[in-house]
């Protein structure tokens, strides 16, 4: 057997060099994942996010949200930006090779990383080698702190957390407050750990946490039971739309009608294939976007995803496709060309994202501008949903 | 009355592992494999029914059977093609080779279907079952998995024990050689249990999804490993192992998650099912593995 | 010591393996020094390096022990989080990185090595596909409680909580090292390639040693036939565990360097789909092929890379050459096509082709 | 040959006792019995070997000599009676126990170890005589080349009892048969037994080789100063070397004595007929 496997493992890298030799002989540009690739002086912007396994739908999202972007920065016949999005399984080793693969393709940009874990791992790299770095989704603090050159286009989970028990206090929503969060998520359980301690200062009453995690993330009888045993009137739900969706489900199929509350993780429960919107009647959310929003620029985004990619765009496309916007009008505003290396970028956008005039109205806020540590300032939107669509909660700020 | 709502919630899921543990059992009793790609044959069973009702508005039957047919087809395919060649080949092997089918078709149905989930409309569409004034609410779902999975377990005994074909799998099981000594045709014994693990398998997967209702390329990757777990708990190989030791597990996930956290409900099953081993070496249900000397 | 003709082919087929693996060091550097490496190459050198150590101790347990194991990575946890724990526990004490990292290295190995003594005293009284369960069983559990802990350092010294960050009472200064399913972040990136092959190298000695030596010997009995060696005087599960031990504490090594390349790491990691990925590396190196473990472990670690050109299509191309892989390597007539080929240039020896497996 | 002299001294055949009836049996087994479902496949088994006897046990096939075996080196722990390995009790004793107490076997169906060489099965088989901890092994300490070299020179010493030093570096699976089998002796006199037990080791032997094999399995008693017992169909081996001959039929003892008294014996030949007829 010694001599079989030889042969073998010859025949895999023979395998490999042969893919090698055929991505550097063939163009690089014509595949899905990267768009359009101007001829001369484009800046190179990575990409980095989940387009294979259980996250892929994040990575894909901001992918796709991100490419109409730049369809759209491109015509503008100004800055010229060439995107080459990789693939990184929602995986930080897969994330650092993914964005060490962008170095060698001559990445000036990073738009990454989709996803929090990979995103730490990834900002410490593009920290060290000064590639400036703004990242679609990966909410975590951890992903910015003591990074300059790293800024984020969504809220930090504390600051979600934060929000919304205030937004609960505020306006009365629940008197006994019950959560389940997944705790195998940095995400979720970020969100609500800071949920938590701001509902101990709002005197809030929070009558039963439970958890799960992505691999029991498909019975809920018991959290919902333990729920309803307590008595809560309100179900604070910091986790994605998926889990949600079952959470509502469930909840309908034992007759049990609390309200739900959830974060911007929940936006995409209503463009869910198939999804029956009865269920999630009355649900509450803080988000940013909403894809039947009426507002022009929201409305033309999202008739343009929906002919490109079939599907109704959910917050991460609305991400990706403001990342882009947002690094569009940085590099106008500091003067940015294609051959000025990463470093140099780096300093110049870094200036010019903190810039006291630097604000950006995009699909995920008004008028967004952002702190030195990295951190985006924008006002989340409460939302209602109300006969299958999102409307604004009264009271919201 | 809530320990009574764990007991079906327990059931419904426990039913639906111990559906999925058959293929897996009933291959392995057989062909002596574990077949790591019967989680994502349940996957493709559920898009089968999905695409179905979804997309072509069929009845809800019609698209089981689509599924069914359509997994069957699938198992036997992959058992040709992947399987039947490594038929000699070191167990370890094959192991391997089954992970790459795995892959191939979480990465396939990836590009079929996209990443994004789909919410996958019940099959089962009858209202659900309220006792004791309400107190107790049983979903139709969970109440049809249940008799669903009994049914199965019947159905499959008796096709083991008094037909044909079951005879000819037992002899198989017990020895490929011997087997094909009396003329029984092996290799189309083992495409045929592959052929009923699969559909068992588009059973389950819209079970699942009916139950659970959301549909991704990586739905059957957890249930499939849970399922080999359960498999392994009640005795591999051995079919009334399959479904003790899926509804076992099933009831010990939901009671774990009640009675003791839901934060370490996957550390408790696996924890009961090594204490269980330890005990029971074989399983269950499984046979006592005597060597000769 | 008089070498015999058996001795000879094993110093010279050992020299070959850690020959190659130096000598792959010293190519890197000269590629290196040249300008040439790319990115993506050196980024993935400690991968490499951690993912070789995984496959060769890994082949310990299912190679020379012949026993399945499904939850390797777990032991990779243990290592990469006691690791962790230990270079972020030792910033303020010790200085020097290196020392920081051979701390790191030899607790996550002790840490690992223990919890494969805890595994492996009830599991391996099991058999077969019943021991690979409760491998595979372990793995889950480790991902699941490290899930549910946090670590931090306070003022008077290590803290440990299982429900949450705050829960920890650190105050102002304490830092916070483990948070539960956010994993280990701000992780000092202390390993280098260097220091990977030389826990490659180290590896193989243990390893290498280890297979020809009595103890070696008895494990392979065990493996060949459990009543034979019992029978002449082997204590079965005294040299099962010792494989086993030194397979776990070797993994656990692998880990630490692993979690010391990135600037975080967590639990779910090192889950089913990594000790399968292990598993991989030692099948298609070939099972107790030590040398084929490193090759097949590095290869296989890089072509994913490479396919990144496919882009969408690219873990469906990845399947697909695992499967192709497993039936050209298993198929009966190419096997016979390539004896004849290799009698063609090694006349007279046909017997030392002998498949053992 | 110079080698072997270092080891034990070669006695001639005539100071060794007919039955070394002055000094204890090496082994006393009284009314040894083991039940599998109810079933008696041993019962009331009683056997006394004398410290250098060669021991023969004879039956048809399925008579239950194999249990025996297995029950002399604890395969299966007996269910009723007591064995005495030189006058101590075994209750309770593993294999792998009652192998370092003295038992030493081989199988009826070939058990080597096929994937290792000739010299590492005999080595092997040298495990408790040369030891050295596993931590000696790794850091390859001066005691693992002391052991090794010793052990390297003993396992050649012992494969030339059989002439097999030249297959050394062979692999043991690619032996032919009857190498296979006179290796697994070897291996078993590695671990320095009192009392050696052979499952047929003659089985698959032709004429010439049986030959060879009645002369060394006296040579190796003689050498060794040790107790054979063997099970073994070929009468002519049985008869030409046992001193002491048991028959088992259907897992009990219908006959003991010398070769002559069995051969005579009309029980003993009844139940041999009686099988031939039914096959």
């Amino acid at each position: 057997m010694r001599t079989t496997r030889f042969r073998i493992l010859s025949l895999v890298l023979a395998l490999g060099l042969f893919v090698l030799a055929g991505c550097s002989a063939g163009p690089t540009s014509t595949t899905a994942g990267t768009t359009t690739a101007k001829p001369a002086a484009a800046i190179k912007i990575g990409g980095i996010g989940p387009l294979t396994g259980g996250a892929a739908v994040y990575g894909s999202s901001v992918a796709n949200g991100a490419k109409i972007a730049l369809e759209e920065v491109n015509a503008l016949g100004g800055l010229q930006f060439e995107l080459k999005f990789e693939d990184d399984e929602h995986d930080a080793e897969k994330s650092v090779n993914a964005y060490n693969s962008l170095k060698d393709w001559g990445m000036q940009i990073l738009c990454g990383t989709v996803t929090t874990t990979p995103g730490i791992a990834v900002s410490a790299e593009s920290f060290k080698d000064r590639i400036f770095t703004l990242t679609p989704s990966a909410s975590s603090t951890s992903v910015i702190e003591g990074k300059d050159n790293v800024f984020q286009m969504c809220f930090t989970d504390p600051n979600q957390g934060i929000a919304s028990a205030q937004y609960i206090a505020e306006n009365k929503l629940g008197s006994k407050i019950a959560i389940i969060y997944n705790n195998a998520d940095a995400y979720s359980t970020g969100i609500y750990e800071k949920f938590i301690s701001e509902a101990a200062g709002k005197n809030l009453q929070v009558v039963s946490t439970t958890t799960f995690t992505d691999d029991t993330a498909n019975d809920f009888n018991v959290q919902l039971t333990a729920a309803k045993n307590a008595g809560a009137d309100l179900i604070f739900l910091p986790i994605y739309y998926q889990p949600a969706s079952l959470i509502l489900t469930q909840a309908d199929a034992m007759s049990y009608e609390p309200k739900f509350f959830g974060v911007d993780g929940m936006d995409g429960i209503l463009t869910m294939e198939n999804f029956n919107t009865d269920l999630a009647e009355g649900v509450m959310l803080l988000t940013p976007f909403a894809a039947d929003a009426t507002e022009a620029r929201t409305v033309a985004f999202v008739a343009k995803y929906q002919a490109a990619y079939n599907e109704v765009p959910n917050q991460f496309a609305a991400d990706g496709y403001d990342c882009i916007y947002a690094i569009y009008e940085a590099c106008k505003k500091a003067g940015i060309t294609a051959d000025m290396d990463a470093a140099a970028i780096c300093d110049k956008m870094i200036a010019a994202f903190t810039a006291a005039d630097f604000n950006i109205d995009g699909l995920t806020g008004e008028n967004m501008t952002w702190a030195a540590t990295g951190e985006v300032a924008k006002a989340p939107k409460g939302m209602v949903i109300e006969d299958g669509a999102y409307v604004g909660m009264q009271g919201g700020n | 009355m809530t320990f009574l709502s764990y007991l079906v919630s327990g059931l419904s899921l426990g039913s639906i592992y111990a559906i999925i543990a058959l293929g897996y059992t009933m291959v392995y009793g057989i062909a002596k494999m574990l077949n790591f790609a019967h989680g994502d044959v349940i996957m493709i069973g559920g898009y089968m029914s999905f695409v179905a009702t979804a997309h072509l508005g069929w009845p809800p039957l019609a698209s089981v059977l689509l599924a069914m047919l359509v997994c069957t087809v699938l198992g036997v395919v992959i058992e040709q093609l992947a399987y039947k060649p490594l038929r000699a080949a070191p167990s370890l092997a094959v192991l391997i080779t089954a992970i790459g089918v795995s892959y191939f078709l979480q990465n396939a149905a990836l590009l079929i279907w996209s990443s994004n989930p789909k919410s996958f409309t019940s099959v089962v569409r009858l209202p659900s079952l309220k006792l004791f004034d309400g107190q107790l609410t049983i979903s139709s779902v969970a109440l049809v998995t249940i008799l669903a999975c009994v049914a199965i377990i019947i159905g499959l005994t008796f096709i083991i024990s008094k037909t044909k074909i079951g005879k000819a799998m037992r002899a198989v099981s017990e020895d490929k050689a011997a087997a094909q000594l009396m003329g029984i045709n092996v290799n189309q014994t083992i495409s045929v249990t592959f052929a009923i693990g699969s559909a068992l398998a588009a059973i389950a997967g819209v079970l699942l999804c009916s139950a659970y209702p959301i549909l991704m390329p990586t739905t059957g990757a957890m249930p499939g490993i849970k399922a080999f777990t359960a498999a392994v708990f009640g005795g591999i190989g051995s079919i009334p192992g399959a479904f003790w030791g899926g509804l076992l597990l099933g009831l010990i996930e939901i009671f774990g998650k009640a009675y003791i956290s839901t934060q370490l409900s996957d550390a408790i099953v696996f924890s009961i099912l090594i204490l269980v081993l330890l005990v029971r070496p074989t399983g269950l249900m499984g046979r006592k593995i005597s060597e000769k000397v | 010591m008089k070498l015999t003709k058996t001795g000879q082919k094993r110093l010279v087929s050992n020299s070959i393996t850690y020959g190659m693996v130096v000598l792959a060091f010293i190519l890197v550097q000269i590629v290196d020094s040249t300008g040439h490496l790319t990115s993506s190459l050196r980024g993935q050198l400690v991968p490499i390096c951690a993912y070789i150590v995984m496959a060769v101790s890994l082949n310990l347990t299912v190679g020379v022990l012949g026993e399945l194991s499904l939850g390797h990575a777990g032991f990779m946890s243990l290592g990469a989080f006691s690791g962790v724990i230990v270079s972020l526990g030792l910033r303020d004490m010790v200085g020097a990185g290196p020392l920081r990292l051979l701390a790191a290295l030899l607790v996550g190995a002790v840490i690992a090595g223990l919890f494969g003594f805890v595994v492996g005293v009830p599991a391996l009284r099991l058999r077969g596909d019943y021991l690979a369960i409760v491998t595979l069983a372990f793995g889950e559990i480790i991902k699941n409680v490290i899930n549910t802990i946090y670590v931090g350092i306070g003022p008077d010294g290590l803290r440990v909580s299982m429900s949450d960050q705050a829960s920890l009472g650190l105050g102002e200064t304490g830092t916070v090292i483990l948070r539960g399913p956010m994993g280990a972040v701000g992780v000092d990136k202390l390993a280098s390639f260097g220091a990977g092959i030389i826990l490659v190298l180290i590896t193989l000695f243990i390893v290498l040693n280890l297979v020809h030596s009595r103890s070696g010997r008895a494990i392979m009995a065990v493996r060949d036939n459990r009543i034979a060696a019992e029978s002449v005087g082997i204590s079965i599960t005294r040299y099962k565990l010792t494989a086993f031990i030194i397979s776990a504490a070797l993994a656990g090594a692998a880990g630490a360097l692993y979690a010391l390349n990135y600037s975080t790491v967590v639990a779910r990691k090192f889950d089913f789909n990594t000790s399968i990925l292990v598993l991989v590396f030692v099948v298609l190196g070939g099972i107790g092929n030590i040398r084929g473990s490193i090759i097949a472990a590095a290869v296989l670690t890089v072509l994913p890379e490479m396919l990144r050109a496919f882009n969408d299509y690219r873990m469906l191309a990845y399947a697909i050459i695992l499967i192709l892989v497993m039936l050209t390597s298993n198929n009966d007539r190419l096997k016979q096509l390539r004896w004849r080929f290799i009698a063609r240039f090694r006349r007279g020896t046909p017997q030392q082709e002998v498949d053992h497996e | 040959m110079n080698n072997l002299a270092k080891m034990v001294p070669v006695p001639s055949r005539a100071i060794i006792p007919e039955r070394d009836l002055g000094s204890t049996p090496i082994l006393e087994v009284s009314h040894l019995g083991i039940s599998f479902g109810g079933l008696n496949a041993v019962e009331d088994f009683n056997i006394i070997v004398g410290r250098t006897e060669i021991a023969g046990l004879i039956g048809p096939n399925g008579a239950g000599k194999t249990t025996v075996f297995n029950l002399l080196t604890k395969v299966y722990q007996p269910t009723r009676g007591a064995i005495l390995l030189d006058g101590k009790d075994t209750a309770g004793m593993s294999t792998m126990q009652i192998n370092q107490a003295g038992i030493a076997r081989t199988f009826q169906n070939i058990r080597l170890f096929q994937a290792l060489s000739v010299e590492d099965n005999v080595k092997i088989g040298l495990h408790n005589q040369f030891k050295y901890s596993t931590l000696n092994a790794i850091l390859r300490l001066p005691r693992f080349w002391d052991a090794e070299r010793k052990a390297h020179d003993q396992a050649l010493e012992l494969l030339s009892i059989f002439n097999m030093e030249h297959m050394a570096n062979d692999t043991a699976g690619s032996l032919p048969y009857g190498a296979q089998r006179r290796l697994e002796i070897v291996r078993a006199l590695a671990t320095r037994p009192s009392l050696l037990l052979l499952d047929e080791p003659a089985a698959g032997m032709n004429p010439s080789e049986t030959e060879a094999l009645m002369a060394n399995i006296i040579k190796i008693r003689d050498m060794f100063q040790i107790a054979i017992m063997l099970i073994e169909h070929d009468m002519r081996l049985v008869m030409g070397i046992c001193e002491g001959i048991a028959v088992l039929n259907y897992g009990k003892i219908i006959a003991k004595g010398t070769p002559e008294e069995i051969q005579a014996n009309p029980a003993v030949i009844e139940a041999y007929l009686g099988q031939k007829k039914e096959a």
